[in-house]
């Protein structure tokens, strides 16, 4: 019964996931579109991060550290990366959609649309 | 632009943040830092001023120019240190052993020597450097568009 | 220089049909050749003759794109129709279509996998 | 020259990334200075392709580790796996970076000219650096994180480049729609590795593909992978962002896209085919490839036929050319585990669709580049105002007519050379996958018969009367394509021998590549 919280973090990556793809399939304003990429953003990084860790580990740093197992640090390194592409896919997403909003004057995915079949 | 107070409050906290973003960026090697990290602190303080004062006036003060400069200076640095080691491998460290940053940190816990790492505090400066241009231009432009503006060209 | 592509059931030569060419051109420039010689530029000869008519100008002899294929489209209206219908211009429904390509492949995958 | 090709898988995607940093420094001195950086670290970089793709052929698969203490350590004493960033170099990643190579040379040449009245040219070049680094590295990495890595890096860059004109409406809305598409598919690329990681604790394919077992989980993390890369490729039903991403770009950036397009495809197939090959229920994944492939032909080339405006009508037959690739690959991945049907027709059919990766790398850029020269001389991209254009663009219209008879698969030109392959090959495995492709081919011809006829063909229209054929580096990117569909048709086994047989052989040889990496303990 012990093992069970530790998959809670899982559940959650799975959950901000799919809420995101709710609100990406499901809201037609391009803000909260680019809130739902966020949010999945972070539920896989979240995702990653349980991967690496341990019950009880410690955060892998040779500094100064107490005796006992380290958390793995490869999938911190990864959500790093990952972190950083994201800030600039938000930007640009964020830049494009001012952009936009100033040639249509709507934040709306199907009236500022002028592309189609 | 805000009150007088929050001017003035930022302008003396603005040291603050910058130094403790130097200290995240310098102890990349040894703490869970570096160039990104530490880059991003000092942006947050850039944010601040631009809560404080308005993009507008933050504009003359952080030209386009110079922060497009700073940040290909950066990645260039990163990409030469890169370079250095290609004797023997692209991203070779060659300067583990020598007096710069050459000390070889034990296994096992330690008390942490910041005279380590080889060229990677180094990459972690130059990474610093791209990242506090690169993103004050992104919270400058995504500030000046939203005020109406364009990013000078 | 090895000019043939072939394997079991193919085989191509470009070779071949670059000579075939160049003999229907020769052939070509031979009947070009044995036509008449009196034509000149710039004289009636070279203007438009259409019954009689008078020559509309140039914008309204010109076939534009959207009156070519008029039948093809008539025909396969219905399948227009229906082809046109998911092309919505709306990112949400790329998405959409996106989550159940996933979910049909993972169907697909997991019950091949039962049937091993 | 032996240590410079020693060094090249890593100096082909660096030298972008210096240049793409230097350009905004000298880009403030001098104009002429840029371009010519542009031209020559492409120039540069083509050579070193080349080089490379001459020493695999000879001496096979070519490693590069990077910061070891010698580049093809790739398991350093003491480990059991290995460890660090990897290049892995085969007949495969070599096929498509001499495509990539000439083509985003042939754009930053054409480019030249073609964006000339802009403003942020040196952002331009700045982010088509960028993303010419990002391709390679697709190409290139042994590991999946890195493919991750560059393709968010192709894509961020690929999106800003679409939306570079910002005066016009629908070119925001194409790079918004290309980097929302973009970002999902690469998140769920991200999960899938994820999946991976959790099970084998580790992100180099070659290892991976040693040890993976086909468990639920893999089954999940393929068909993300499959699909997310489908997506990235634009297969029919993903295919909807496509023709809005690539019709409102600039012309020399649709032209690269296309590769971009090819290099996930790559991406797909290094999936498919080197990491799960060994344990892949093959018939299966290969027939999910090959309906999505036909399903991807015919709705491709059936939507292209009713479109006006020229950009997106060629966006559509790009769409549906890739259908080709699909079913050509997907035949050779179906029979994968039957090594007599693989003799007998699985490789044919796979050397054919790699083959019409090749030709379709050539002529839909060239087709690309001559919708933008329309648009440079015109203003427009609606084919209902054009006319009579072929008076004024006497290059333009010979360039577009090369690429119409190539595209359409008319006998001398080099896609039928490909064509065939397939058909004859695909056929031994089911009669109705050739049948489609020839219907295909020829609405193929149809359409464009159509939209030469109402662009060039006809009176010369008054409004554009006056006006001068497109500046010359316009022409020159355009004869650089033209040039290479020439070569491959005058020398299709010549092409077929050195280039395509290595590439389809590389991957159908799992073990190959994986030796190349874990085969290396001292």
């Amino acid at each position: 019964m012990e093992h069970i919280p530790l998959n809670f973090p899982f559940l959650a990556a799975a959950l901000l996931v799919g809420i995101s793809f709710y609100i990406i399939i499901f809201k037609k304003n391009l803000i909260k579109l680019i809130m739902g990429i966020a949010m999945m953003a972070s539920g896989v990084n979240l995702f990653l991060v349980a991967l690496g860790y341990r019950a009880g580990g410690n955060a892998p740093i040779y500094t100064d550290v107490p005796e006992g197992p380290m958390v793995l640090p490869v999938p911190q390194a990864l959500t790093l990366t990952s972190i950083v592409i994201n800030v600039a896919v938000l930007a640009l997403m964020l830049t494009i959609v001012i952009r936009i909003y100033r040639h249509t004057g709507s934040l709306d995915s199907e009236k500022s649309r002028k592309l189609k079949g | 632009m805000l009150s007088k107070i929050v001017r003035t409050v930022a302008n003396q906290l603005i040291l603050f943040i910058l130094i403790f973003g130097l200290y995240v960026i310098a102890h990349g090697q040894i703490t869970p830092g570096g160039g990104f990290q530490g880059g991003a602190v000092i942006v947050s303080g850039v944010v601040m001023l631009l809560v404080a004062f308005s993009s507008k006036e933050l504009k003359k003060s952080l030209r386009e120019r110079v922060l497009s400069i700073m940040e290909s200076t950066g990645a260039l640095i990163f990409i030469i240190l890169a370079f250095v080691g290609i004797g023997t491998a692209f991203f070779y460290n060659l300067l583990v052993g020598t007096p710069i940053f050459g000390h070889i940190p034990p296994i096992g816990p330690n008390p942490g020597d910041i005279w380590t790492g080889g060229v990677v505090p180094l990459m972690n400066l130059a990474v610093g450097i791209k990242v506090v241009a690169g993103l004050s231009a992104v919270v400058l432009a995504l500030a000046l568009f939203s005020s109406g503006e364009e990013v000078e060209e | 220089m090895k000019f043939i592509l072939g394997s079991g059931y193919t085989f191509w030569n470009p070779l071949i049909w670059i000579i075939v060419f160049l003999v229907v051109m020769v052939m070509v420039y031979f009947f070009r050749r044995r036509g008449q010689k009196g034509y000149k530029k710039g004289t009636d000869q070279a203007r438009i003759f259409l019954c009689g008519e008078e020559v509309p100008e140039a914008e309204q002899r010109h076939i534009r794109v959207g009156n070519i294929y008029w039948g093809f489209f008539e025909t396969l209206k219905e399948y227009y129709n229906f082809i046109l219908k998911p092309h919505t211009g709306i990112i949400n429904d790329y998405i959409l279509w996106f989550v159940v390509a996933i979910a049909i492949t993972v169907i697909i995958l997991l019950i091949a996998g039962l049937a091993k | 020259m032996a240590s410079l090709i020693a060094q090249s898988p890593i100096l082909i995607i660096a030298i972008p990334l210096a240049a793409a940093f230097l350009i905004p420094l000298i880009g403030m001195v001098s104009q002429k200075a840029r371009n010519a950086l542009v031209v020559v670290s492409l120039v540069f970089v083509a050579f070193l392709v080349f080089a490379l793709a001459r020493d695999i052929s000879i001496n096979g698969i070519h490693i590069y580790t990077l910061g070891a203490t010698s580049p093809d350590l790739t398991i350093p004493t003491g480990f059991m796996v290995p460890v660090r960033i990897i290049l892995e170099v085969d007949g495969m990643s070599v096929f498509f970076s001499i495509i990539w190579s000439i083509v985003s040379l042939a754009a930053a040449i054409y480019s030249l000219s073609h964006i000339a009245s802009e403003t942020g040219q040196t952002r331009f070049y700045t982010l088509l650096m960028l993303m010419v680094m990002g391709g390679f590295g697709l190409m290139y990495t042994g590991d999946l994180f890195n493919l991750f890595v560059f393709l968010e890096i192709a894509s961020i860059s690929g999106a800003a480049l679409i939306a570079y004109r910002t005066k016009f409406a629908d070119t925001q809305e194409g790079g918004f729609k290309y980097i929302v598409v973009s970002a999902i598919a690469s998140l769920m690329v991200l999960f899938a590795i994820g999946l991976l990681y959790a099970q084998y604790n580790s992100l180099n394919i070659a290892y991976l593909a040693q040890v993976i077992q086909y468990t639920t989980l893999d089954k999940i993390a393929l068909a993300l992978f499959l699909i997310a890369f489908a997506m990235k490729t634009g297969m029919v039903p993903l295919h909807l962002w496509f023709p809005d991403a690539y019709s409102v770009a600039p012309a020399s950036i649709t032209g690269m896209l296309v590769i971009t397009s090819h290099a996930c495809m790559y991406a797909a197939f290094r999936i498919c085919f080197t990491l799960y090959g060994g344990v892949i229920n093959a018939p299966v994944v290969g027939w999910i490839i090959i309906a999505f492939g036909l399903l991807t032909m015919f709705v491709g080339v059936t939507m292209a036929v009713y479109q006006k405006d020229v950009m997106r009508f060629m966006s559509y037959h790009a769409i549906s050319q890739l259908g080709y690739m699909w079913i050509g690959v997907g035949v050779g991945l179906a029979v994968l585990g039957n090594p007599q049907l693989l003799a007998t027709f699985g490789r044919d059919a796979m050397s054919g669709g790699i083959f019409h990766i090749l030709n379709h790398a050539m002529y839909k850029p060239l087709l690309f580049f001559t919708g933008g020269a329309l648009f440079h001389y015109t203003g427009t991209r609606d084919l209902t105002k054009m006319g009579g254009l072929a008076h004024k663009m006497k290059w333009t219209t010979i360039l577009y007519m090369i690429g119409t008879l190539s595209i359409s698969g008319i006998p001398p030109l080099n896609g039928f050379s490909s064509k065939i392959l397939i058909y004859e090959s695909v056929y031994q495995f089911h009669p109705i996958l050739t049948i489609t492709g020839i219907i295909v081919s020829i609405l193929t011809l149809a359409s464009f018969t159509k939209a030469f006829h109402s662009a060039f063909m006809g009176a010369e229209l008054p409004e554009y009367k006056r006006g001068k054929e497109v500046p010359r580096s316009m022409i020159i990117g355009m004869l650089i394509l033209a040039a290479g569909i020439i070569f491959v048709t005058l020398f299709p086994s010549l092409v077929v021998d050195w280039a395509i047989h290595p590439a389809a052989d590389a991957l159908i040889d799992q073990s190959a590549y994986i030796n190349a990496v874990t085969g290396a303990i001292p």
